[in-house]
């Protein structure tokens, strides 16, 4: 079948997590929307590479799953704080900087 | 030309005193006047050295000029100050330093309780040098810078008592409308430079037939503004009544004997511009002619003794303007009556200071009257003064008076008889309203206030008005005994040879003339001597009469048409510049500051809304590299 | 011998002493500041004196690199126009100084400040006219509004902070756009056989007339919001009227005349044909600024506005005589922004001590002067008289030259020009019957007249006027070579007598 | 089959590898050292490992290699220029990092907790920061010289994972400071999710993630060129993002105001130069052949970005804001550098980052001079008479605010013009006169500031000037210093870059 087909889903997979970003409240929900962004990423790395015949993007998809590790780390410590000092995760509380 | 050393202490004395006394202070408060009065009569002496000097040499021989320095010296436009002293200057030179001395004398005693009498004397010398710098210069730009010199002077000596507000208005007033007539001269001498390339009266001169009459026709009326607004003229006349302000003794010099003159100067001076310009020539005779009523008019309404005398001098003057208008013939009359004006006019505004001075400064003559046995000697001075102004014989004014009129009707055609009669008419109504003068000074009853008890003046002060009044009675023999002055005066003025077309006999001339003198000292005698006068001005008059008190309405005619429109402007242009040029600026920087605070609000402070604009922005990216692609 | 190097030295020097001087010993700042600038205007003196004024080259020229990867060098030289600038900016300066003892008093920071801002401004003042690299020349031009910025906002009075910014602002946004100008000028340069900010050379780049003239325009309304030119005259009012009388000085008399210097100095000579092109406006707008700011002056309440008003009709003069292209004009032009300086400086000092000592800058406020303190009266009638253009008084000869040099080639300019001389005697004569005639005003009765300082401040501005007044050849001696020099380079001549066309 | 071990030119790599070995001891000491000392040694430390890697990097200037790590590491003129300058700029702020009054005594307490209290009575001051700051640097030093996507991907989020975290650690208004991590990390994550899609587009279109195969292949031409464009548009937008310009820049006010003004200080300088460091190789290298599609794009954001920076600016009443969104303006200034492409265009930048760089830690430093009781004051409000109280402070961010308004004698000056004239060269007039027009816009805020601090009379309040630490002094010092000296000397540095910045392909 056409490889191209997952270059579609990838574009579907990151305009949902995309969208997801702007339309969700709870700042975990937000965050797994940018992973979902990441993946698709992700996934086009992979076809491509299949595409073209190359192993490169195979590397690079791995590189992402661990660099996204790490902003899981340091993204879930953030909202873990912001959550205890604040008793919610709803990214639209945390306003007090605006203007 | 010959030229002569000495020519630059004519001015050089009076201005080097005028300049002492100012730096000088109150030091010089004690030997001031005696200083400045010295100066004064040394000028006069130098002028004197001159005359005698001029008489010796040959005809053409006479002119002497002076380079002092280079002066302005710009590509083409190369003007040196330099002076030039011919036959046409050395009049106005003993005028101005003669006249000018006899009335520091006067007024040493004059000025004597006013503790500022040094600085009076200084301006008196500094416009004694700005007089003799205008009538001396060489060429137009060092006429000009005597010109307003003397408009300098003039301004600080009408204001003198300058802590009277109307004295400070009268002398702002006086050096404004100079400085419209000074807008003339100036004209005058950029097209002079423009269209012939130089501004010395000899380049001038030898210019005029390269010339074309369109030119010399702009150049002459620029002239003639200058001239009407320096000798108060029509419709530059205003001024004049206002600056009788200033003490007396300027009133003499400045305001009657010399300053208001210069627009005579300045047009006997340019007569080759006037001569190759008839439209200019007839607009000058026009103007005369028309000041010359005006002032008459004035002057029977005025109550004011100095008002009444400026008037005068404004009708006399007009004469002169007249005179000179009518061409090579008129100018030497115009000198003439200029000089014996200068001595009876200046007489009488002594004689009136002298009246002044015994009657605590009172000036309204209604409440003069019958003074003729308490001032002898001012009643006797003046009365020849009178005598002299009416064109009695042999009185000086008949001389110069009667020669205008003749060449007036000789001007030839409608033209002479018009200028002719205007001329009559005026010698006609002067009789009058110096009749009115005498009487209500000199003759009939006391009104005076209480407090007055008028008394002769010091010597010092009769003194000059005793030799005014015999040059008042002489200077027109003198200087007509065998044309002496036209004769004096004729090298300077190219005659084509005049068609002489007597329309009237000289005679016949004369005798008309008096019949009209007759006729206006007769109404007055009427009016005034055989009933009794009120000492406040009647108000059922003729409405003539009413317009003539208001000075035939000119100040209400400025009012109108310069002074209202001119503020109304000005406050408008101050207005538009804070809203409309600063507004905008302003507006600008508003603009700024509102359409930041508004963009400061796409600053929510929500992460969604940021994330959507990031977005936005990128779909925006995308589309904008589609359309740069496409 | 690097004289205008050391022209410029000598102030930041004097600078630096009174920065080390012990605070608050305020006497010893003001006599290293009235030293300073007598050794400054000394040494002027001695340079000029050795200034050839046939040669119409730049002289004194010194260069070295700068910037050499932009081609930008601290190059400095005169011609007659800038020796003139500079030696009035040098005489100025120790008059300013002298005249203002005491206004240093008041201001936000102390007396030091205020002495170290006026010799660094005394630097810059002569470097700007001494700049031949135009990239220099702009860093100098944009560096003095610092310094007169702070002087304004720190010792000025009333709005002065609002007018120091308002200044600040109109100034800036003038630099920035010729700026602009100067950068495209640079790329040219570049493409035109390497970078370079050469005045010299940049006057022979070739460009398109279209790009000449917007290059000119970034140019030209730089110079007139300077300068200032009708309708960008709006800040002047503001500053003048805050400032001190001093800084006013500096403020109206010389940093104003880099405008008309560079309109000179710089639009006229990188875009010729541009300013041909746009003469004519030009000259209406100088027109409209003579009749304009007149106008504005007689309506002015308050003295300080009023002086300022007079220099824009001033301005417009000088900016009519520069672009009549006739050599009258020019040099009249040049002239008449030597004697500005000297006229405004005698009014805006004598304004200063009349205001210090009355408390108020109100005409009104004022009165019968003249019974009380009759010297101060005087110098300020003189002082009046000389912005009038009183024949005799220095400002005479030049205006007189600029309406003659007009007349020759603009007459209608010229003409609607002269009715300023009338509106003039108004503006300075409504004036002088109000604070000087009359009866004095109560409160004023005791007012303290001049005293010696003060008359030592004033007599060499008065004896300037009025000596150049009689005699101003010797300096028209030196700028008549340079005028014609200007005309030529422009290609024109003296319009010869038409003869009214006969 | 055989292996053959890669070959590492360590010489060329040693700056970052000296610092990332800083870092993690950093973490051991962090871990074992007492809690007394800690401050002391992770400041004596990180100091050391800094100037290691400046010496370090100084003895290998002027080497060239594109084979340092085979292949993901380019190492040439430019490189050494930004790297110099990020270190440079690092030290600077880590002077005032080592004020540690700014940062949480215990991040993970609650705030106003209890266990907060106590944390700050014993002075037990947690010390990650200098470990994390190490990171960071280590990311930003790697970012300009990575030559392949993944480097540049890995760089990217080493840089920015760190600076999320240290946005979170102010002491005073805890709140804020949580808030400003989490803006900053979600829309960080979020834009770099975008700079990854764009990356696969660009591997997709290329066949290659290397730099060199992907411009081969752009002057190759014949790729599908939809994939391509996707591909820069989407790559732009995470460097844009990092940068702050229009419309990706609404994070940085926030951050701004919210972290910790050494941390601000650090960012605004440090990844301002990382990223424009990245962008200049990128697009002077990369996409240098495709320049038609997105340079008018760039110019028309680089004009907004100009404008819409120095307009909201003039609005802010926070100083943090206001040096916000004037950084922001300068991302605009430093685009239109980027847009010139050519020589010049490539000299400029670098100057200008430089010079900007300085003069902002600089600024910020101040603003950690001007505190009350509660801690630095922000409210330009109560701004007003610092001159009086304090002129050094109040003379110092004078200076630095007529560098940023371009006055000349400053190294403001400089740059702009250098950067507008290479602009002006490359053709791009209309970004010249939006950089004019918003220098004069910038001025007036800039201006109302000093009128704030030297021509208003001090309100009331102990708004007070303390010097707290040397270093901070000296950090002040120091960039007046170079801000002064690049403004009236600025010759040596140019032809030092204009002899060095040759990018090698």
């Amino acid at each position: 079948m056409d490889a191209s087909n997952y270059l579609y889903i990838s574009a579907l997979l990151f305009t949902i997590g995309a969208v997801g970003v702007v339309v969700r409240r709870n700042a975990i929900v937000v965050f797994m929307c940018i992973e979902l962004m990441l993946n698709a990423a992700n996934l086009s790395f992979v076809t491509f590479s299949r595409i073209n015949g190359d192993l490169n993007g195979q590397i690079m998809a791995f590189f992402t799953m661990v660099v996204a590790a790490c902003e899981v780390v340091v993204g879930l410590a953030i909202i873990v704080t912001i959550y205890r000092s604040r008793r919610s995760a709803s990214v639209d509380d945390a306003s007090l900087l605006k203007r | 030309m010959n030229t002569s050393q000495s020519l630059v202490y004519l001015i050089a004395l009076p201005l080097a005193g005028a300049a002492l006394l100012l730096l000088g202070g109150r030091r010089t408060d004690k030997w001031g006047h005696l200083l400045a009065t010295a100066l004064s009569a040394s000028s006069f002496g130098v002028g004197l050295y001159q005359l005698s000097q001029m008489l010796g040499r040959s005809t053409e021989a006479r002119p002497v000029s002076q380079k002092l320095f280079e002066w302005i010296n710009v590509g083409t436009f190369n003007v040196d100050a330099g002076l030039l002293l011919d036959q046409l200057s050395i009049c106005f030179v003993l005028l101005i330093t003669g006249v000018g001395t006899l009335i520091h004398v006067y007024s040493i005693s004059y000025m004597s309780h006013d503790h500022d009498r040094r600085r009076f004397f200084a301006f008196l010398n500094l416009f004694i040098a700005a007089m003799l710098l205008l009538v001396l210069g060489d060429s137009y730009l060092s006429l000009y810078v005597g010109w307003e010199g003397v408009g300098l002077a003039s301004y600080l000596l009408i204001g003198f008592w300058n802590q009277k507000p109307a004295y400070a208005t009268a002398s702002k007033k006086a050096f404004v409308m100079n400085r419209v007539g000074d807008m003339g001269l100036s004209f005058a001498i950029m097209i002079a430079f423009a269209t012939m390339g130089t501004v010395s009266f000899a380049g001038v001169a030898e210019q005029v037939e390269n010339t074309s009459e369109a030119a010399l026709t702009g150049m002459g009326i620029m002239l003639l503004i200058a001239a009407a607004g320096k000798s108060a003229q029509f419709p530059l006349q205003a001024w004049l009544g206002d600056a009788m302000a200033g003490p007396t003794p300027v009133s003499a010099l400045i305001h009657a004997a010399t300053m208001v003159t210069a627009g005579v100067y300045l047009i006997t001076r340019s007569n080759f511009v006037f001569d190759a310009a008839p439209t200019a020539q007839l607009l000058v005779v026009i103007v005369g002619a028309i000041t010359l009523m005006f002032g008459a008019l004035i002057g029977t309404a005025k109550d004011d003794i100095k008002k009444a005398l400026a008037a005068s001098t404004m009708s006399q003057i007009g004469y002169m303007i007249l005179a000179a208008g009518l061409g090579p013939v008129g100018y030497a009359f115009a000198i003439m009556h200029l000089l014996t004006h200068g001595f009876f006019k200046a007489g009488m505004f002594l004689g009136a200071g002298s009246v002044m001075h015994g009657m605590n400064d009172e000036v309204n003559m209604r409440k003069y009257g019958a003074l003729r046995k308490f001032m002898p000697i001012t009643f006797a001075t003046f009365g020849l003064g009178y005598l002299a102004i009416l064109g009695v014989p042999p009185f000086a004014g008949f001389y110069s008076k009667d020669m205008i009129i003749e060449t007036a009707f000789n001007a030839g055609g409608v033209k002479g008889i018009i200028l002719g009669s205007v001329t009559l008419l005026g010698a006609g109504i002067t009789a009058f309203y110096m009749t009115r003068v005498m009487i209500l000074t000199f003759t009939g009853t006391k009104r005076w206030d209480e407090d007055a008890h008028p008394h002769e003046s010091p010597w010092l002060m009769w003194l000059p008005m005793a030799v005014l009044a015999i040059g008042s009675v002489t200077s027109g023999f003198l200087l007509s005994r065998g044309d002496a002055l036209v004769n004096w005066l004729h090298p300077l003025f190219e005659h084509h040879e005049e068609h002489e077309h007597h329309l009237l006999e000289p005679i016949v001339v004369s005798g008309l003339a008096l019949t009209m003198v007759a006729i206006g000292v007769a109404i007055a005698f009427v009016k005034y001597s055989r009933q009794e006068v009120a000492n406040i001005a009647p108000e059922n008059v003729s409405v003539f009469t009413k317009i003539a008190r208001q000075d035939l309405m000119q100040d209400r005619f400025n009012e109108a048409v310069f002074m209202r429109p001119g503020q109304a402007l000005t406050t408008t242009l101050g207005a538009t510049d804070e809203a409309v040029i600063d507004g905008t600026v302003r507006g600008v920087g508003q603009l700024a500051m509102s359409s930041g605070s508004a963009l400061r609000g796409l600053q929510n402070g929500f992460v969604r809304s940021y994330a959507a604009l990031i977005l936005v922005g990128a779909v925006a990216l995308i589309a904008a590299i589609w359309v740069v692609v496409q | 011998m690097k004289w205008l190097t050391l022209l410029m030295l000598l102030p930041l020097a004097g600078a630096a002493v009174i920065a080390v001087l012990p605070k608050g010993n305020e006497k010893a700042a003001k006599q290293s500041a009235l030293v300073t600038t007598l050794v400054v205007m000394t040494a002027t003196i001695a340079m000029a004196v050795g200034f050839q004024r046939d040669n119409v080259d730049l002289q004194f020229v010194e260069k070295y690199s700068w910037i050499p990867s932009f081609g930008i060098n601290y190059a400095l030289g005169v011609d007659a126009i800038a020796l003139v600038l500079i030696l009035m900016s040098t005489i100025l300066a120790p008059v300013v100084v002298l005249a203002g003892w005491n206004e240093a008093h008041g201001g936000r920071w102390s007396v030091k400040t205020f002495y170290i801002l006026i010799l660094v401004l005394e630097t810059m003042m002569i470097g700007v006219f001494a700049a031949t690299d135009v990239f220099l020349f702009y860093v100098i031009f944009e560096a003095m509004l610092i310094p007169v910025y702070f002087l304004i906002g720190g010792y000025g009075s009333g709005e002065r902070s609002a007018a120091a910014v308002k200044f600040l602002i109109y100034s800036l946004v003038g630099g920035l756009l010729m700026l602009a100008s100067i950068i495209a000028l640079y790329v040219m340069s570049g493409a035109q056989g390497g970078h370079t900010f050469d005045i010299n050379k940049l006057s022979q780049l070739q460009m398109s007339s279209m790009t000449q003239n917007l290059l000119f325009l970034g140019f030209f309304i730089a110079f007139a919001i300077k300068a200032p030119v009708w309708p960008f005259h709006t800040w002047l009012p503001d500053a003048a009227q805050s400032a001190t009388p001093g800084t006013s000085v500096l403020l109206l008399g010389v940093l104003d005349k880099v405008g008309t210097f560079g309109m000179i100095r710089y639009c006229l000579t990188l875009f010729p044909e541009a300013s041909k092109t746009f003469t004519p406006v030009i000259l209406i707008l100088a027109v409209i600024s003579i009749v304009y700011g007149a106008f504005l002056a007689i309506s002015a309440k308050d003295i300080k506005r009023l002086i300022a008003y007079t220099s824009i009709s001033h301005f417009g003069f000088i900016t009519m005589g520069i672009f009549a292209m006739t050599s009258q004009g020019q040099s009249g032009a040049i002239l008449y922004m030597f004697n500005h300086g000297f006229s405004t400086a005698a009014l805006f000092l004598v304004a200063g001590w009349m205001i210090s000592r009355r408390g108020s800058s109100t005409i009104a406020d004022f009165g019968g002067l003249q019974r009380v303190a009759p010297v101060l009266a005087w110098t300020f009638f003189l002082a009046g008289l000389s912005s009038l253009a009183l024949p005799g008084l220095s400002s005479f000869v030049s205006e007189f030259l600029v309406l003659v040099g007009t007349f020759t080639r603009y007459p209608v300019h010229a003409i609607i020009a002269t009715f300023g001389i009338v509106l003039a005697a108004l503006y300075i004569l409504i004036p002088v019957q109000k604070a000087l005639h009359g009866p004095t005003t109560p409160g004023n009765e005791n007012l303290k007249d001049l005293n010696l300082r003060e008359k030592l401040a004033i007599a060499p501005v008065i004896a300037i006027i009025v000596v150049l007044g009689f005699y101003p050849s010797p300096l028209l001696k030196v700028i008549n070579p340079a005028a014609t020099h200007v005309i030529s380079q422009m290609g024109f001549t003296d319009p010869a007598p038409t003869n009214g066309g006969k | 089959m055989s292996f053959t071990a890669p070959v590492l030119s360590y010489s060329l790599l040693s700056p970052m590898l000296i610092l990332l070995g800083g870092a993690l001891i950093g973490v051991l000491v962090e871990a074992f050292v007492s809690k007394a000392l800690r401050p002391a040694v992770q400041l004596t430390l990180t100091l050391g490992t800094l100037l290691l890697a400046v010496m370090q990097l100084w003895r290998i200037r002027g080497q060239q290699s594109l084979t340092a790590a085979v292949g993901t590491i380019v190492f040439d003129g430019p490189a050494f220029l930004l790297q110099a300058s990020i270190l440079i700029i690092a030290i600077i702020s880590v002077f005032l990092i080592a004020d540690t009054e700014h940062f949480a005594a215990l991040p993970a307490a609650l705030p106003g907790s209890e266990e907060e209290r106590q944390a700050v009575q014993s002075g037990n001051q947690i010390t990650e920061v200098y470990p994390l700051t190490l990171f960071a640097v280590a990311g930003m030093v790697m970012f300009p010289v990575a030559n392949d996507l993944i480097t540049l991907f890995v760089a990217l989020e080493m840089l920015s994972l760190p600076l999320y975290l240290m946005a979170g650690l102010s002491r005073r208004r805890r709140l804020a400071s949580q808030e400003a991590a989490l803006k900053y990390f979600l829309l960080g994550a979020f834009s770099s999710a975008f700079f990854l899609f764009g990356a696969a587009y660009l591997y997709g279109y290329s066949a290659s993630i290397t730099f060199a195969g992907i411009r081969e292949a752009i002057v190759g031409g014949g790729g599908n060129d939809v994939l391509l464009l996707i591909g820069i548009a989407f790559l732009s937008i995470g460097l844009l993002f990092k940068v702050g310009a229009v419309p990706f820049h609404s994070w940085s006010p926030d951050v701004y105001q919210g972290a910790p003004t050494p941390v601000t200080a650090f960012m605004a300088a440090a990844t301002k130069i990382a990223a424009f460091g990245a962008m200049l190789r990128i697009y002077y290298t990369v996409f240098a052949n495709a320049q038609w599609s997105w340079t008018p794009v760039l110019s028309g954001i680089a004009i907004v970005t100009m404008l819409l920076g120095s307009l909201v600016a003039i609005a802010q009443r926070d100083v943090k804001r206001m040096l916000a969104y004037s950084s922001i303006a300068h991302a605009g200034f430093l685009l239109s550098g980027v847009i010139a492409l050519n020589k010049a265009g490539l000299d400029a930048t670098i100057f200008y980052l430089f010079a900007y760089g300085v003069a902002t830690v600089g600024a910020f430093a101040v603003v950690t001079l001007v505190r009350d009781s509660a801690g630095e004051v922000t409210d330009l409000n109560r701004w007003k008479g610092l001159g009086k109280r304090s002129p050094f402070a109040a003379t110092s961010f004078a200076l630095f605010l007529l560098a940023f308004a371009g006055i000349p004698l400053t190294s403001g000056f400089i740059g702009k013009f250098s950067i507008f004239s290479a602009a002006y060269e490359s053709g791009a007039k209309g970004v010249v006169i939006a950089g004019v027009l918003s220098s004069a816009i910038a001025a007036f805020f800039y201006i109302r500031v000093i009128v704030l601090m030297f021509f208003t009379d001090a309100t009331e309040d102990g708004t007070s000037v303390e010097i707290p630490s040397i270093l901070t002094q000296a950090s002040v010092v120091i960039a007046a210093v170079v801000t002064v000296a690049l403004g009236v000397y600025p010759a040596p540095l140019l032809d030092f870059i204009t002899n060095l910045a040759i990018f090698i392909r």
